[in-house]
């Protein structure tokens, strides 16, 4: 396998001092569905040092049709994502160390994972996970690529500690509510289109050819032929609570976390996120409808079942997740939902 | 006269990618309650703006012939 | 499995009916490499109906860093890429019927395909075979899709008869001596986001939203984080000889094809370009050794040895590959280093 | 003077991705052998051209101001 960088050497803002550096570095992947799978193939194959991989949710067959790795075997065996994804990228590339981590990614959990981290991808499904992201990235120095995508739809942005805005510059308050690929669907090229920014972003970063990170926050739509790139330099803010000069990491507070706790005596956890929220129930409904889900509801409440599993949405946001015990589980169905 | 641009799912509400509004002076947060009023759109709040292709604040002023875009982020992954 | 589709029946131009047109087209990629291998997944993942992989090469070490589907496993045996391609589809999604032919396409071996066939991903190293392929689609009236990338440089174009311009009128002589991946090498990002357009674009012709398709030439280079797309309408030609008013399909015929002989009694294939070419021997040279190629050379020729393979280039652009007797092998390496 | 944009491995082999040129009236053929007289630019027959944006003929004949980009197609696949 003398040849295998061969063609990533020939490049020559990498060549075989960059191959090095990345061969030395350590980068975790937050979440392991589309994003996260891509972006992990990507290191895997590009032949970085150590590759952690957290994810909380298993291998779903309405996975198969836009994330990287995973077969029909993965989700007729209901393996965990991390493992399964661990599985495939040892059958690619047997020189890089991957951690699979089947845990909920939390400031808590996060934070243990992060001495020796060169860099944070983004792949989560949700704005709590990214704002922890966002205010640990900070507090340890360590450069994140966001990205996300919906429908053909997506967008990535570099953040490096001491010289970009961060994330919660760009967005004062986390969005509530928005279209999630539960609700508006997905297309594997708007995936791919997004993991090709964050993993050359990555190489960038790994090869510490600092000059060449993208300054601009990048959005497109692949099916109306959209790609716009937005400078971000003005919005830099000195008093930001994340990234300013009396930093106070806020995300990272148990208040501002989505609480889960099994229900006494019931086969139900509930999920409550940090603030209350206002939803738009009837919008909801018809959403989820049309993403296959069997939606009842009255004023103040919408029953929403799937698979054999049901969940009680409250207008405040709110939830009762009924036939599992398992927090992770519940959590990732509520933000899959819900953003 | 400044011109909207506007994103995915904002776009879809309106129905098209653009409009000219009559917000010269105005604050970006003022633009976007001007843009709840007069055509619906709803959750504009945590829609981030960007005034001639650059990220603005909510408490920017627009001028005459700006182009200012709405990006709803975007959370799936 | 029922569920598989769900995220990609939500986004609204697909839909149910729109998943019901994917499922009944036949598309063949042209080349297993990294874009054949990443459209091909692509495309198994969204359920197409039948996908047939040409492609007339084996697995390599140096495939790995950017070539989706391959494993270590693929290079130990030598599995010809279409083979191992298919073997890899298959875990992924049964349901999509997917045809491996390990031949070297040409005017005529391309052309006996193309009964039945609603698209053609051009996925290709070389442009002799992309205009063999931009000849064929035009007198069988097939879209099809360009697509190519070298270093973090990557382009696409969707050509549609009758619509668009095709290939030929965009480049009345074809390149000689461009950068290739095995000279100027390839990052795994600049794959991933030809694939972005080309897969997005095949969704848009397989659900027949052709509104939708994007009428632009493409390109980027994810390293200098640059993006432009160009309008094309003016330079759809009427006396082009491929899409014009009197076609002769020029790229069909023998005399533009590359000839390649077992020369008799040796172990040696000749490679002979339909036209002489006038090649920079110095830069070639320089250009092959960075690419880890053993290289030797005078006015008249360079030899160059890797793997234990050794080929002959005279200035004139004709060659020696010593140690083969297969003819495909022959001239997939020498259209891999000489574009 | 018209600006030309440069791509890919012409772009490395001036060094900078734009010039500015006085060759207003030229066809684009001409704006070619201009460029690989005045800065040693090799290989430009097949290249690509395009006018503010647009795909262009050799015989288009560029004016002051215009933007003319070149672009080398790539085999790489």
């Amino acid at each position: 396998m003398d040849e295998r960088y061969s063609r990533q050497t020939l490049f020559t803002p990498i060549g075989q001092s960059g191959q090095q550096k990345i061969r030395g570095k350590h980068v975790i992947l937050v979440g392991a569905g589309a994003l996260g799978s891509a972006n992990a193939e990507a290191l895997t194959r590009a032949g970085v040092g150590k590759l952690t991989i957290i994810d909380r949710d298993y291998v779903e067959a309405s996975n198969l049709q836009r994330q990287q790795l995973y077969t029909e075997a993965d989700v007729l065996e209901k393996l965990p994502k991390a493992e399964a994804a661990k599985n495939h990228l040892n059958q690619i590339n047997k020189d890089v160390e991957i951690e699979a981590l089947i845990i909920d990614a939390t400031a808590v959990t996060l934070e243990e994972q992060l001495p020796d981290v060169s860099l944070i991808i983004d792949c989560t499904d949700n704005f709590e996970t990214r704002m922890v992201i966002n205010d640990l990235a900070q507090k340890y120095a360590i450069p994140w690529i966001y990205g996300a995508c919906v429908g053909s739809v997506g967008m990535s942005f570099t953040i490096i500690p001491g010289k970009t805005p961060c994330l919660h510059c760009l967005m004062r308050t986390i969005p509530m509510q928005g279209v999630t690929c539960d609700t508006g669907g997905i297309i594997s090229p708007a995936v791919q289109m997004v993991v090709a920014h964050q993993s050359a972003e990555a190489l960038k970063i790994l090869v510490e050819d600092w000059d060449a990170v993208k300054p601009s926050f990048t959005t497109f739509d692949l099916w109306r032929n959209e790609y716009q790139s937005f400078k971000v330099s003005k919005v830099k803010k000195s008093d930001c609570l994340s990234c300013g000069d009396a930093p106070t990491y806020p995300f990272l507070t148990p208040e501002n976390a989505t609480k889960t706790t099994v229900l006494c005596g019931r086969d139900t956890v509930q999920v409550r996120p940090p603030a209350q929220r206002n939803l738009k129930l009837d919008k909801l409904a018809s959403d989820l409808a049309g993403g296959g889900y069997e939606v009842k509801g009255n004023p103040f409440l919408l029953s929403i079942e799937k698979n054999g599993e049901r969940m009680v949405v409250f207008q405040d946001g709110r939830a009762l997740i009924h036939g599992t015990k398992d927090l992770a589980h519940a959590k990732a169905l509520y933000q899959r939902i819900l953003g | 006269m400044i011109k909207v641009l506007l994103f995915a799912h904002l776009k879809d509400a309106l129905g098209k990618e653009e409009v000219s509004i009559d917000a010269a002076g105005l604050t970006i947060a003022a633009v976007k309650e001007k843009l709840a009023a007069d055509f619906k759109l709803e959750g504009l709040d945590a829609v981030m703006a960007a005034v001639n292709e650059e990220f603005a604040d909510e408490d920017t002023v627009v001028t005459d012939g700006d182009i200012v875009a709405f990006i709803p982020p975007v959370s799936g992954g």
